[in-house]
């Protein structure tokens, strides 16, 4: 059995000893008989570390990652500078508690502060939070920030990526407000839609840059439609893409909110991911979670604090702006180091190579056999196809090389496969990519 | 120090990424981003010293002794992180096929199993980010629950006045309407009170326990049968379940919905703020309404199924905070049952030698043998010296050991809430015990001297009432 | 191109103008035209950081590492604990030079003293130095030791690993002193031939505890021979063995030296290792290297200094004992922080499971077809087997099933195979490798 | 602090290994150790924090500025480590067959390419693990040459006065008598004076160029002549190599045999001592001679050759430090030629910049544009205010910023060597120049101050004196 109780046996005598007590059930004696266990746990014996270690590694073997990846709708396979991976890992980080005590967290107070900063740049916004959970709950606090006792609908893009859609339908539920999906067409928002569900109800309309289907949408004209309608503007962004696209701000946007992983973190079967929130200042206070703030300490230097306190649960508790606690600070770390070693030129770089790759992957796409763009429109570094032969059957055959080709859609997309390409994908894989989709397609006409 | 946008300027950076090698693709210029960005890259040499820098200005577990009360801030092993770094772990998709992910689906399938165990609840499912996103979610358990039994009118949550400021808002933020309750003089849940408050329209009761004083309820029985027979729910707050691991189960106690802090209990890091892991384990009546999707076993293979029409829908992005489970399972296997029971014994065994070894000098409120944590008031010493909770905390930092929880929970006067856990020494604890006691002289001998620390920070206390009232949360780029 | 350059282009002109030079040509006027390179440098050209992960990720995959290992001589694979490599992977340990500063060096000197502390324990021996190379080089630094003027022949064992034969005799060529290896007899130093050999012109005797054939000798008797003849008793050890062996220092060794890898290092195709070196303290001023030593600083406190410089290269120059100057420090911290998480209790274990594995090993090698033991004697963690079948074969044949087996020798050794275990074989393993063989055997049997 | 053997008791500890699996076998008593270790484990919570504590006394190039001369402490690229740790490098034992390790042999085979083209020099040795071995190596090399040759007498290496003090230890090591030769008054080789020292008994010359003033050597083909029309051969100490990548190559220079440190000029890190790499480049002449085995192509596939009878043999086990060379080698790899080349243009654009911003305020004996580093004399300072050089440096320390090499070379007085490398920018370089002025105004105006530097360091000067005469090397344990 491994243990991390430093002094067993011996020690543990001394202590009970010291405290008078015969052994260790006297001192649960509080706990009434009837609730306690008779029992060992049924759970296997504990094992050494090295043991532990074979076991997990066995365990994480019977993964299989693919060398090669097309698939993004949420989470990104970039490159993560080694750097990045290594102050991540820097024991201070890792094993600090939320800042409450200034004067010791210091490095993790700036670090928050710093990261606002990235984010407001970013968003072109001009204030951010210290993280929330992921982008979809950042999504679905973003709809809580909008509510008004007056404005109680809310409307969502049908081009939305579903699980956002889904997190705030959750979030919602049974609390008063109307949810409604604006429908897409043609892989966009309906503006028409949009321009007859907004009214002096509407709380705000939540759209995604690039949208669910890779597409980008008239962000313009849809953040006029709405403002027009005294609603907020909220856009769920990629932040990578945010290097080149027009930003929320630009676009007059009130809240941005997204998905952080791409920023350094790596896949991780979905999780720990970041969340990460920016709004125009008058709704600062609105914002949920930690905010660190620059002040002065008794020497008169320069100090940072989490701020803005009286939004939090444990000041406010039921009339909190939410429950959040614990965010993702580590990941917005991670994420703060990643966007400090690429700067403006990286993130650019990174967003144009995934572009550039993303657009070539198309073009190779639609001059095979059966496959066709599914849209018109602008994309970035994600678009949808239309298969005409049997998806399952092609994307099963690609794993066999090693390759995880796009999403397949299923319902009434059934057919559609959302393809993602980034800096990772080079044209060696791109070309060797198309080569096993014929491949595929030979085999399968063959049988 | 300086911020890091103070530490470069324009052009530098390193090569990361190789150039095109496809044609390049131009955005349309009604898409481009007008306004240039601030963010300039650092070259490598200046980011390693930044972040240096900053983490030699962070308190961590491993620098030293950290008795933060309710969150248990354990040892972190090593072995977790290293688990939690292979390649088959952090390298794969979320929307991977499942027959390519058995490893991650058998990963939160054995946490399901073993966490049921520990806690005497049949499901669990791993969405939830947090503690907090735990509670949301099962208080949105139990809101579906009465809303499929035709029950709507139940629209309130009772929580007792000790509980975590999450409580009362994550049910405010469920939708429910929360009735406070107050303790009663032994610190626990007022039965009488209690009795008074559930009725019809009572959806549940939270309860931490062993609550924020470190006392186990020892009405928990009468408890939940009060609020079963009211025909609520109960819901156990489980931040505190390092006292009890093998030796009591909120299942075993009435408790039909909680949640767990993988980052509290299962001893994965904090990260200065996060990534947690929130869990959320019900029985069986509940188990219709858990987020979607769930891992199911189909023959020998694990598989990730959507079905369930009474779900509550999803309350994040894919399956949760997935490697932080990865930690968590590494750190039950390597326990096993026997260790898990160890390390509560521990926990509650350092707890009541560190209360036996202060309270002849800090006053405990309520006395008795306490579980993993216990609070001391300082309020007689504040009388006598004008010196507070807060200035103590202060002169903690520089003796170098971490302050304990502060002014929580609030039904004691200038507390101090402590929880040494289960991986300090008895050396460390003698240590800590002199350090409390020395500190305690010196305030009844200097009390400006202690009003005035800390002295050997990196910062003096820093004015927080400034920062809140011209709040400045972000950098401003000096223009062009 | 790749470059850790800060400022390229603009701030590079800026320098070059506030030195009023024209170009970075102009800095290099004092070197002769004539050897001035003329073109580039026939060197690929650089890349970025994503392209150079990929191609060295793709040389690694180039390496076979196999999961079942049996091969030792020398390097050992060890369970190494988690914490050993994140402690070694500090920064700050990584990145500094010798602790020529003690004020902001005390780190780096606690550790050495600590390190010498714990390989005194190890050895029973009073006085260690802060590391040399490696295990090799460790006993020819010995050997320079033990050199007198009246004394210039030195007796090594043949049953010594065969490297460290070699490494002795090159350091020694040409300094005037004379090599002579005792010859093995039953895998053993031939006794009788030692006795003939020592004489009043021997400066020492070195043999390994236990030797290239995993044979445990008669320290006792040997170091009695060694001493009656005044000569110096020099022990190479296995430090992981030392938890149950007895020391250099209870056979009367004089020195002891060895490879330190097996103290939580990789494999890593044979370096980085650990030379350490103990002594007994009336050599303590002959030892090579670096040594950290315990004073006082002008505050009256304990503090840590690098000393006895006076043996040292910067200070002596040609007159010092060696020329060492970089050692291994990074390994020997590693090596403290594997001996402070296994304490006595986990070295006592690591020996004891290797030990009760190989001779599990040796018994069910030896119930196969065609093998028997080659030796003897008392053996640990390794043994030497006889193999009558094609041992290249044989090897080749487990090879395809990712086992490494003994290590198969050459020359009049011919046939021979060294074994070893450690706690990472697992029965499971074992038995397998059995099969395996029988698998092999009779697959050749069937050609 | 406390050392790690007194935060400790006995039976504390970790279960890291798995229990028995097979029978026992019991050693036989005669070959068991009687003396108890006294080596108690830690809980990993307390190595944890020693660790962190022992770091947090550590300076390293992370930290902050640090100008070592002739170490060249430039910045340690986290890829390269990185790379370092993939298992296909890690997890290879050094005698698996050669068809196995291709991939480090490829490692070697093209350290060598590149190396040898930096170089000029046509084969290279990985075996010695640190410069100091490489010396060593490198003049067994030029040994075995003139014996080979049947020319026993020359038996003597001539070395500059302003060597490292490892070029005559190592060829004391190597077997070699060691005439030093005096520097002119320019600080360069004196050209007659060689011409004296060589002889018949020469077997060869040892130059660090560009030399430790930071100066190249106007004369070098003349000096590598008059050594080679004497007969005996040339050996360039390339720790100082960083000067003159893809600038000059020693090579052509008229040198036969050198040695790198691949911790120095190639980025890989030195880890407060080692490990090092040195590894020795050689012209054909002398490649009968290089230790054994070598890394040779045989087809497409690379093999580990034992051929060479007259290879003086082995100077280490197996191949050298093999990590060390992965690292350089995807150092060289990102950088390319041309990188290289910018490399070693910064290193000699940053060193005259910080020069010129030194030298109206410290004097620079040898003036000139310097290479990768110069020297600035403090003999005026002391002879005026009382403060030396070591007086400076640990008033340095006081600053934050790590002190030059001091005392060094001998023939400057009140010696500082700076070398500030190519990887810090233009504001570190101005920060440390206002340091550097800032410190000489202190020191003339409160010498006494200066001389009790440094007060804001852990410790204060140690006394090495007390250390050197009463050694106290290790921990002595309290008896049972």
């Amino acid at each position: 059995m491994g243990t991390y109780v430093p002094g067993t046996g011996e020690e543990q005598k001394e202590l009970l000893k010291s405290l008078g007590v015969a052994g260790m059930e006297e001192l649960f004696v509080t706990i009434p008989k009837e609730v306690r266990l008779n029992g060992p746990l049924k759970i296997p014996d504990g094992v050494s570390e090295l043991q532990v270690r074979k076991k997990m590694a066995g365990t994480a073997g019977e993964n299989r990652v693919f060398p090669s990846l097309f698939r993004g709708c949420g989470a990104y396979r970039h490159y993560i500078p080694s750097i990045v991976k290594q102050v991540a890992a820097k024991e201070e980080f890792m094993t600090a508690y939320t800042p409450y005590q200034a004067e010791i967290s210091q490095g993790t107070l700036q670090a928050i502060f710093e990261f606002q900063t990235m984010i407001c740049d970013l968003t072109g916004l001009n204030a951010a939070n210290a993280s929330v959970y992921d982008g979809c709950t950042a999504a679905a606090e973003a709809v809580i920030m909008c509510r008004e006792r007056k404005r109680n609908k809310v409307l969502l893009s049908g081009a939305l990526n579903p699980q956002i859609i889904e997190t705030v339908k959750t979030y919602m539920a049974g609390t008063g407000t109307e949810i409604i999906v604006v429908p897409a067409a043609d892989g966009v928002t309906d503006k028409t839609e949009l321009k007859r569900l907004l009214d002096e109800k509407t709380a705000c309309f939540l759209i995604q840059q690039p949208n669910h289907y890779g597409l980008l949408e008239d962000y313009e004209e849809l953040g006029k439609l709405t403002k027009e309608a005294g609603a907020k503007y909220v856009m769920s962004c990629n932040p990578i893409l945010l290097g080149i696209l027009k930003t929320p701000g630009e676009y007059g946007a009130d809240i941005a909110v997204g998905e952080g992983q791409s920023l350094g973190l790596s896949l991780s079967y979905g999780g720990p991911y970041l969340g990460f929130m920016a709004a125009v200042s008058e709704l600062m206070r609105k914002l949920p979670g930690r905010i660190a703030g620059q002040t002065l300490d008794t020497r008169g230097e320069k100090a940072y604090v989490l701020t803005l306190q009286a939004r939090e649960q444990h000041i406010r508790r039921e009339k909190a702006a939410s429950s959040i606690c614990s965010n993702e600070a580590l990941c917005a770390l991670t994420a703060s180091v990643y966007m400090s070693v690429m700067g403006k030129e990286g993130l650019r770089q990174a967003a144009t190579l995934s572009m550039s790759k993303a657009h070539y992957l198309a073009e190779k796409l639609c001059g095979l056999e059966g496959f066709s763009m599914a849209y018109e429109g602008d994309y970035v570094n994600e678009f949808t196809t239309v298969y005409k032969g049997n998806t399952e059957k092609l994307l099963r055959g690609l794993e066999d090389y090693g390759i995880l080709g796009g999403l397949p859609l299923k319902g009434e997309d059934r057919g559609k496969i959302i393809w993602c390409a980034t800096e990772l994908n080079s044209k060696e894989e791109i070309d060797e990519l198309i080569d096993r989709i014929k491949e595929v397609q030979t085999h399968e006409a063959g049988i | 120090m300086k911020l890091v946008f103070e530490k470069t300027r324009e052009g530098r950076g390193s090569v990361l990424l190789p150039p095109l090698d496809v044609p390049e693709t131009e955005l349309k210029a009604c898409f481009k981003r007008e306004k240039e960005l601030h963010l300039e890259a650092l070259p490598e040499t200046d980011i390693s010293r930044h972040y240096t820098e900053l983490a030699d200005r962070v308190y961590g577990v491993n620098n030293g002794f950290y008795p933060l009360g309710s969150c248990t801030m354990k040892y972190n092993p090593k072995v977790n992180d290293e688990v939690a770094g292979f390649s088959g772990f952090t390298d794969i998709h979320p929307l991977q096929p499942d027959y390519t992910v058995q490893g991650a689906l058998k990963v939160l399938s054995e946490a399901e199993e073993y966490l049921g165990e520990i806690t005497g609840m049949e499901h669990f499912t791993f969405q939830p980010a947090a503690g907090a996103h735990g509670e949301f979610t099962g208080l949105k358990l139990i809101k579906a629950y009465h809303e499929k039994q035709g029950d709507i009118k139940r629209n309130k949550i009772i929580v007792p006045d000790s509980a975590h400021g999450t409580n009362p808002a994550s049910a405010a933020m469920a939708g429910f309407e929360v009735i406070n309750i107050p303790s009663n003089e032994k610190g626990l849940v007022d039965v009488a009170a209690l009795k008074r408050a559930v009725g019809e329209d009572t959806a549940g009761f939270m309860l931490t326990n062993p609550n924020t004083l470190g006392l186990f309820d020892e009405n928990i029985l009468e408890i939940t049968r009060v609020v079963h027979e009211a025909g609520g729910l109960n819901y156990y707050d489980g931040a505190n379940l390092n006292a009890i691991m093998g030796i009591a189960r909120p299942g075993d106690m009435g408790f039909d919905v909680m949640h767990l802090n993988l980052h509290k209990t299962f001893s994965t890091p904090h990260g200065g703020g996060g990534p947690g892991s929130g869990p959320v384990g019900c029985k069986e009546i509940l188990a219709p309404f858990l987020p979607l999707p769930r891992v199911k076993k189909d023959g020998g293979n694990y598989i990730l199924s959507d079905e369930g029409e009474d779900s509550i829908g999803r309350v994040r992005g894919f399956y949760g905070n997935f490697l932080v489970v990865v930690r968590a399972l590494t750190y039950i296997l390597t326990l096993g049952g026997d260790g898990l029971k160890l390390t509560s014994q521990n926990a509650v065994l350092n707890a009541n030698y560190l209360m036996e070894g202060l309270k002849d000098t800090y006053p405990v409120p309520f006395a008795g043998p306490c579980m993993h944590e216990f609070v001391i008031s300082l309020e007689e010493l504040k009388k006598e010296t004008g010196v507070s909770a807060l200035d103590m905390a202060k002169a903690l930092l520089d003796y170098g050991v971490h302050p304990p929880t502060m002014y929580f929970p609030l039904i004691v006067h200038e507390a101090f809430m402590l929880e040494p856990t289960e991986t300090e020494s008895k050396e460390n604890l003698d240590r800590v015990i002199a350090i409390y006691k020395e500190l305690y002289e010196e305030a009844r001998k200097n009390p400006e001297d202690i009003k005035n620390s800390p002295k050997k920070t990196v910062i003096g206390r820093p004015d927080e009432v400034m920062a809140a009232r011209n709040p400045v949360i972000r950098y401003e780029f000096p223009s062009a």
